[in-house]
């Protein structure tokens, strides 16, 4: 009973769905504000995401002719849900995750590709044309992206199991790289892993869609793209879905690069965490959308294949090398 | 409470869609200007959608040319209720100087309830953002009467 | 032992052999009688083999028969003999599942062919020969097996004639499939000159493993090992595969992805664990891994050229044996777990994707993504069972692919790992690329096929029959379960077969007599035993998965009143009214059509002058796909000529 | 790429420059804006001209008669058709139209958009009504002029309605050397 209870806890608290929700709808709006500055804008509120996410909930939703009405309402639930599983498997406070297993990073790797999938499929499932094309656009730049973030989480894996040796079934653990980083210090002190992290830096507002690299959404050319035909509810869920995944991405490179670090007290742990998590929003989204033009899905594709995974193969190498 | 959270945000978070119905694209410079830093109707919650699934109010600039007849009367059924229709600028209401042409359909209020128009040849951002601003009063008040 | 399971193995093989003959006799007056008999040949055989699995799987016994009472003399084994160990029941069970699920299939989806007598007899003999082959204790029974399995798979390539290329993919895959057949008896003929016995239990004992080798044991094993690479439709055998899968009825696609690859990934199981242990040495180990990791990246690549569904299926299904067959490489008791595993899987998703794409084709006599479309909406059960199929090929959690695609990461990672190797890393990247990859072109086939927008000329196609879907739905059933229980998995079936290939002494006393491995001081194994812990347990998270899918639901679909909700959620109704038509910027919805088959330009426009290269590769010509597969030979060859 | 982030970077710690206007009062247009219309129908002379010259055609003028004979005469100006060219102003001889700087024309309902004005055009003075004596008086008189005019030009009585003039030859001639005259100095110049 009380293990049902504290797995309850787990999954509609912290660091499940209201955790998740409110870090989402804090840093996207922090984002948005962030962004507004830096063009000399006053920016919109703080929970301007939170009032569309409502207003979505309130209007109509329509289901176009063309679309499957099952997988069209369903895809973007679904994709929400894999995102919050997502945050089950990190151990954000303390390296405690709410679950744990031997090979958090593959799961992760795929619950984020699931999460796309399921976009894709919704947009797929609306019969646009739009969406078809979005689709198309947001499938490259996964591909773009994977690459890199393979990379990383190879080398980041290589690089706690290499100096503990014949501990080797916990491979991709993520408590095993909290373990190792509280023993070491953060991966990102190894200057080794130093372009790992920079690679990640990159990797991040690619996966979460953010501005230079939403090729998939973008409003003018494609009409938003995959959400072309989604509105109200449906519309709501993605919205939603991709503030968490800001946090999510966020909180994955705290636990990557930046794990290991406790004070002893819960409550200025998760201070911090929340701080580093908005420096890590200012720096990867805000900076990037503020300062860029959105690129061609070309160049996202050949941008990622070349420069990032060309910093994150050095430190594969460098790691690999035992340094 | 739910509900009631969502009447409130309803007009705190109006998203934009825009149609340009044959207008020489004055209006249509100024509308995208109001989302620049100087007027920044993003603080208001303004958001300009690339598509009318999304849309909570559609402003349509131009008279209503012969070609762009049908696309607009298609494209604003597309819009989920609720929904307020701003027309930008003098060209949907009367026309304009293409009055009397035959190659427009107009005005506007012959295709649609106009909720909130604005005039100008073209507008001055600020009177876009009023106008912007009146309609999602009316906004929040469909909404609520959508519940009822 | 129990002497009546001895006679399971060749009555299985025998149920289907004679139902050939007997459905050829009885088929020609009542074509009922004659599917009545194939059901009952394919029947009987699944029951026979899932009758050993206790025995084999749980007891671990070695069930051998010896034709005629033809046991060994003095050592020397001369007679024919069936040996079951865990490993050849591991792949007599995924043999004898997919032909009961494609027999099964054939009822429904072949009643509009003629010849149909001609059908089953051979798709009999095919199944036969298969299984004959996994259960064979015997090299030479293995290579008349091959022989059967060949010619019977090409004529039924070529079965329906009217098909634009039948003839054309048969004749490619007679010719250079002849090359293969060929490596494995001049690989015999050389085994046999120099340990003169073709029993496979004596040639692991009297193999020279510790002593060194001699050139001619060299050039046998690189002949063999071409051999089954060719009947794996490894590398630059891949064309083939291609060709034919695009032509060939979905039941035999099935049957030729499903079981004829996975004779081949047996054979070179059976070859470098068992007969030659050398699986363990770098060169072999880079070979076979080699071959198998560009396999399955260059397979993966063409298949985004494809326009033809099966034929992109087709090249998937190179590339999971790719897969199968780069950790089958790495000469460790995960890797070879994670292999059969995959093994297993992929006769279960991709049997799944031939059979949703045969009933693709039933229904709408096209198999063309350019042209077809919005499927989804005429045929919704097809429609869930593609997309089983397509989330567990691409490795989407929780069907099987996942389970079995993590196992090969943490294969070829431990690999690197382990023998400090950049190399296996290279390959641990490789296949998670090749994992998104795959996602991608199912997405193409997802987008272009069943979603989108439905061309007017199948507005009126109907869902298939029940007779149809039951099949698939088996197969649909086994991904999922697959998938949830990986730790049932792995106690019943892998574990077995993975202590069956590391107890080469075991298998050598079964068949010649207790005692014999130690007097030949036969080694233990190549690979460290048991066990292949180490698995991930799906169950807790998918519970977490399903529990925030239902609770976020319920907050998106009733979060309004339930009265009202009609007003919320606006569906079409009886009237045409444009608010439901897709936005097309306000044209009407019959311009909004748009194709998908070539969906990811930008992708490809990155990548042209690889997919120039590639282009101008795959011309077409058997004269060509000869040279590549001689090429391979010669190659091969030479690695183990220079390195053995 | 690097100026761009620096100058973001920097525009973090700047005030923006939003305008603050919904929140106060609307910012004041730029001189010589052409606004919302301003109409002084105290000034107006019913002369009709800013109708003419108006492209859109937004104007349109309404004439009530009133019982007393005067008449009530009202312009409308329709905000939604006007292009603000300021035509109308420049052709205004009154200077009765003006276009103010009032840019904020924003409503709901077609009369929020209408600027008009009416004013009342007097009718002339009644006419006093004559006598048959007065009138005979007044015949007498005009033709007492008439005599007195043709007594004094010496030139021939007028010739009745429909004919020609006739001139005397020396006339014509006098009048055809001075066409003459007139056509040389014309070739003259134009050599």
């Amino acid at each position: 009973m009380n293990i049902l209870l504290y797995n309850l806890f787990y999954l509609l608290v912290f660091p499940g769905l209201l955790f998740c929700i409110l870090m989402g709808v804090l840093l996207s709006g922090l984002d948005r504000i962030l962004v507004a500055r830096m063009q000399r804008r006053v920016g919109p509120p703080l929970l301007q995401n939170w009032y569309d996410f409502l207003k979505c909930m309130g209007k109509e939703t329509i289901i176009p002719r063309h679309a499957r009405r099952t997988v069209y309402l369903f895809a973007p639930v679904v994709g929400f849900g894999a995102l919050i599983t997502i945050s089950l498997f990190l151990p954000v406070l303390n390296g405690k995750a709410a679950f744990s297993g031997n090979s958090d990073l593959v799961v992760i790797l795929y619950l984020l590709t699931l999460v796309s999938v399921c976009g894709m499929v919704g947009a797929s499932a609306s019969g646009s044309p739009f969406a078809g094309v979005g689709l198309s656009r947001e499938m490259v730049a996964m591909i773009s992206y994977e690459l890199p973030f393979v990379l990383v989480m190879l080398s980041v894996s290589l690089k706690t199991v290499a100096l503990n040796p014949m501990g080797a079934p916990l491979t991709f653990s993520l408590t095993e790289i909290w373990n190792y980083q509280a023993a070491h210090g953060p991966l990102i002190c190894h200057w080794s892993l130093i372009p790992a992290a920079l690679a990640m830096l990159f990797v991040i507002p690619c996966e979460v869609g953010m501005h230079p690299f939403d090729v998939a959404e973008a409003e003018t050319e494609i009409c938003e793209g995959m959400l072309a035909e989604y509105s109200g509810k449906p519309l709501a869920v993605y919205k939603l879905t991709h503030m968490v995944k800001m946090y999510v991405m966020c909180a994955l490179f705290y636990v990557l690069f930046l794990g290991g670090l406790s004070t002893g007290m819960a409550a200025v742990d998760v201070v911090i965490f929340v701080l580093v998590c908005a420096l890590l929003t200012f720096l990867t989204m805000s900076l990037p959308h503020a300062v860029c033009a959105r690129f061609k899905v070309e160049q996202v594709f050949q941008f990622y294949w070349t420069w990032v995974a060309a910093l994150a193969l050095v430190s594969l190498v460098l790691v690999f090398f035992g340094l | 409470m739910f509900e009631k959270m969502i009447d409130k945000s309803m007009a705190k978070s109006p998203w934009i869609f825009h149609i340009n119905a044959g207008s020489c694209n004055g209006c249509d410079i100024e509308l995208v200007s109001v989302l620049t830093p100087r007027y920044d109707a993003e603080r208001l919650g303004f958001r300009l959608t690339g598509t009318p699934r999304q849309a909570d109010i559609v402003v349509v600039s131009g008279p209503v040319t012969l070609q762009s007849r049908d696309r607009l009367i298609r494209t604003l059924e597309q819009v989920p209720q609720p929904r307020v229709v701003v027309s930008l600028g003098s060209c949907p209401r009367s026309g304009n100087v293409f009055k009397g042409s035959y190659a427009i359909d107009g005005p506007l209020e012959k295709w649609t309830h106009v909720d909130v128009s604005v005039a100008g040849c073209t507008p001055k951002p600020e009177a876009i953002v009023a106008a912007l601003a009146q309609a999602t009063q009316i906004l929040e008040q469909k909404r609520k009467e959508m519940r009822k | 032992m129990n002497t009546f399971m001895q006679n399971f193995p060749i009555l299985a093989i025998m149920s289907l052999f004679l139902g050939a003959f007997i459905t050829s006799l009885v088929a020609r007056h009542s074509q009922k009688a004659g599917n009545f008999i194939s059901a009952l040949s394919v029947t009987l055989a699944l029951g026979f083999i899932l009758a050993l699995f206790k025995p084999v799987m749980l007891d671990g016994q070695i069930i051998t028969y010896w034709l005629g009472g033809w046991e060994p003399v003095a050592g020397w084994a001369i007679g024919i003999c069936l040996e079951v160990d865990a490993l050849s029941l591991f792949f007599g069970l995924i043999v004898t599942v997919a032909v009961f699920v494609s027999c099964l299939y054939s009822f429904t989806y072949m009643n509009h062919d003629d010849a149909l007598p001609n059908y089953y007899t051979l798709f009999l003999m095919l199944s036969g020969s298969v299984l004959g082959l996994v259960l064979s204790g015997d090299l030479f029974n293995v290579f008349v097996m091959i022989e059967i399995m060949t010619f019977t798979a090409v004529a039924l390539t070529a079965f329906r004639t009217s098909y634009e290329g039948a003839l054309e993919g048969a004749f490619k895959y007679l010719a250079v499939g002849s090359l293969g057949s060929t490596g494995v008896l001049v690989g015999i003929a050389l085994l046999y000159s120099q340990l003169h016995t073709l029993n496979l239990a004596q040639i692991a004992a009297l193999m020279p493993v510790t002593q060194g080798s001699s050139v001619v044991l060299a050039i046998a094993f690189g002949f063999l090992f071409i051999g089954f690479g060719t009947k794996a439709f490894l590398f630059p055998f891949h064309p083939l595969a291609a060709d034919a899968h695009a032509v060939a009825p979905a039941s035999i696609s099935l049957m030729i992805s499903g079981v004829l690859t996975k004779c081949g990934v047996y054979g070179i199981i059976r070859l470098t664990y068992i007969l030659f242990q050398n699986a363990n040495r770098p060169v072999v180990s880079y070979l076979v891994t080699g071959f198998g990791a560009v396999s399955m990246f260059v397979c993966v690549t063409m298949a985004f050229n494809q326009h033809n569904f099966k034929r992109l299926l087709a090249f998937h299904s190179i590339s999971q044996v790719g897969y199968v067959i780069t950790v089958v490489g790495l000469s460790s008791a995960l890797g070879l777990g994670a292999g059969l595993y995959h093994a297993m899987n992929h006769t279960i998703f991709k049997g799944l994707l031939f059979l949703t794409a045969g009933a693709v084709q039933h229904q709408t006599g096209s198999l063309d993504l350019d042209r077809l479309g919005g499927l989804s909406k005429r045929m919704p059960k097809t429609t869930a069972l593609f997309l089983i199929g397509a989330a567990s090929i691409s490795g989407l959690p929780p069907f099987n692919g996942f389970a079995s695609k993590w196992m090969i990461y943490q294969a070829t990672f431990n690999a690197g790992l382990l023998h400090h190797n950049l190399f296996y890393l290279a390959v641990c990247v490789c296949a998670l690329l090749t994992s998104v990859l795959t996602l991608a072109s199912f997405i193409k086939v997802t987008q272009s096929v069943f979603f989108g927008q439905l061309p007017k000329e199948y507005e009126q196609v109907e869902e298939v029959p029940l007779a149809m879907r039951l099949p698939m739905w088996i197969l649909a059933v086994l991904c999922v379960v697959t998938g949830l229980f990986p730790s049932l998995v792995q106690t019943y079936l892998l574990t077995p077969a993975v202590s069956a290939i590391a107890n080469i002494p075991a298998y050598v006393d079964a068949a010649m007599g207790a005692g014999y491995a130690a007097d030949r001081s036969v080694p233990g194994g190549v690979i460290a035993s048991l066990p292949v812990t180490n698995t991930w347990t799906p169950t807790a998270w998918l519970a977490l998965l399903f529990s925030v899918t239902c609770a976020v639901a319920i907050v998106a679909i009733l979060g309004s009143p339930k009265d009202r909700q009609h007003e919320y959620i606006s569906q079409m109704g009886e009237e045409e009214s444009a608010k439901y038509d897709s936005f097309f910027s306000g044209e009407q919805a019959v311009y909004s059509q748009v194709g998908g088959s070539d969906l990811f330009w930008g992708f490809k426009h990155n990548w042209r002058k690889y997919f120039a290269v590639m282009h101008n590769w795959h011309s077409g010509i058997v004269n060509d796909y000869t040279l590549y597969g001689v090429a391979a030979i010669a190659f091969v060859l030479l690695v183990c000529v220079t390195t053995l | 790429m690097l100026p761009y982030v620096t100058k973001a970077l920097s525009n973090l710690f700047k005030k923006p420059s939003t305008e603050a206007f919904p929140a106060g009062e609307p910012p004041k247009a730029a001189p010589h804006y052409r606004g919302r219309l301003h109409y002084d129908p105290t000034l107006c002379i019913n002369c009709g001209m800013c109708m003419r010259v108006c492209a859109p055609q937004a104007i349109t003028r309404e004439i009530v008669k009133l019982e007393n004979g005067d008449q009530q005469i009202t312009f409308t100006y329709d905000m939604t058709s006007c292009t603000f060219c300021n035509t109308c102003s420049d052709f205004c001889s009154k200077k009765a139209i003006t276009l103010t700087e009032d840019y904020m024309i924003v409503g709901t309902k077609p009369e929020d958009f209408l600027v008009s004005g009416t004013f009342i055009k007097k009718a002339p003075p009644p006419k006093p009504k004559l006598t048959p004596e007065q009138i005979a008086e007044m015949k007498e008189k005009a033709e007492a002029a008439k005599a007195a005019k043709a007594a004094a030009g010496g030139v021939a009585p007028a010739a009745p309605a429909g004919e020609k003039p006739k001139f005397t030859p020396e006339q014509i001639a006098e009048m055809k050397a001075a066409a003459e005259a007139k056509k040389a100095a014309a070739a003259k110049q134009e050599g």
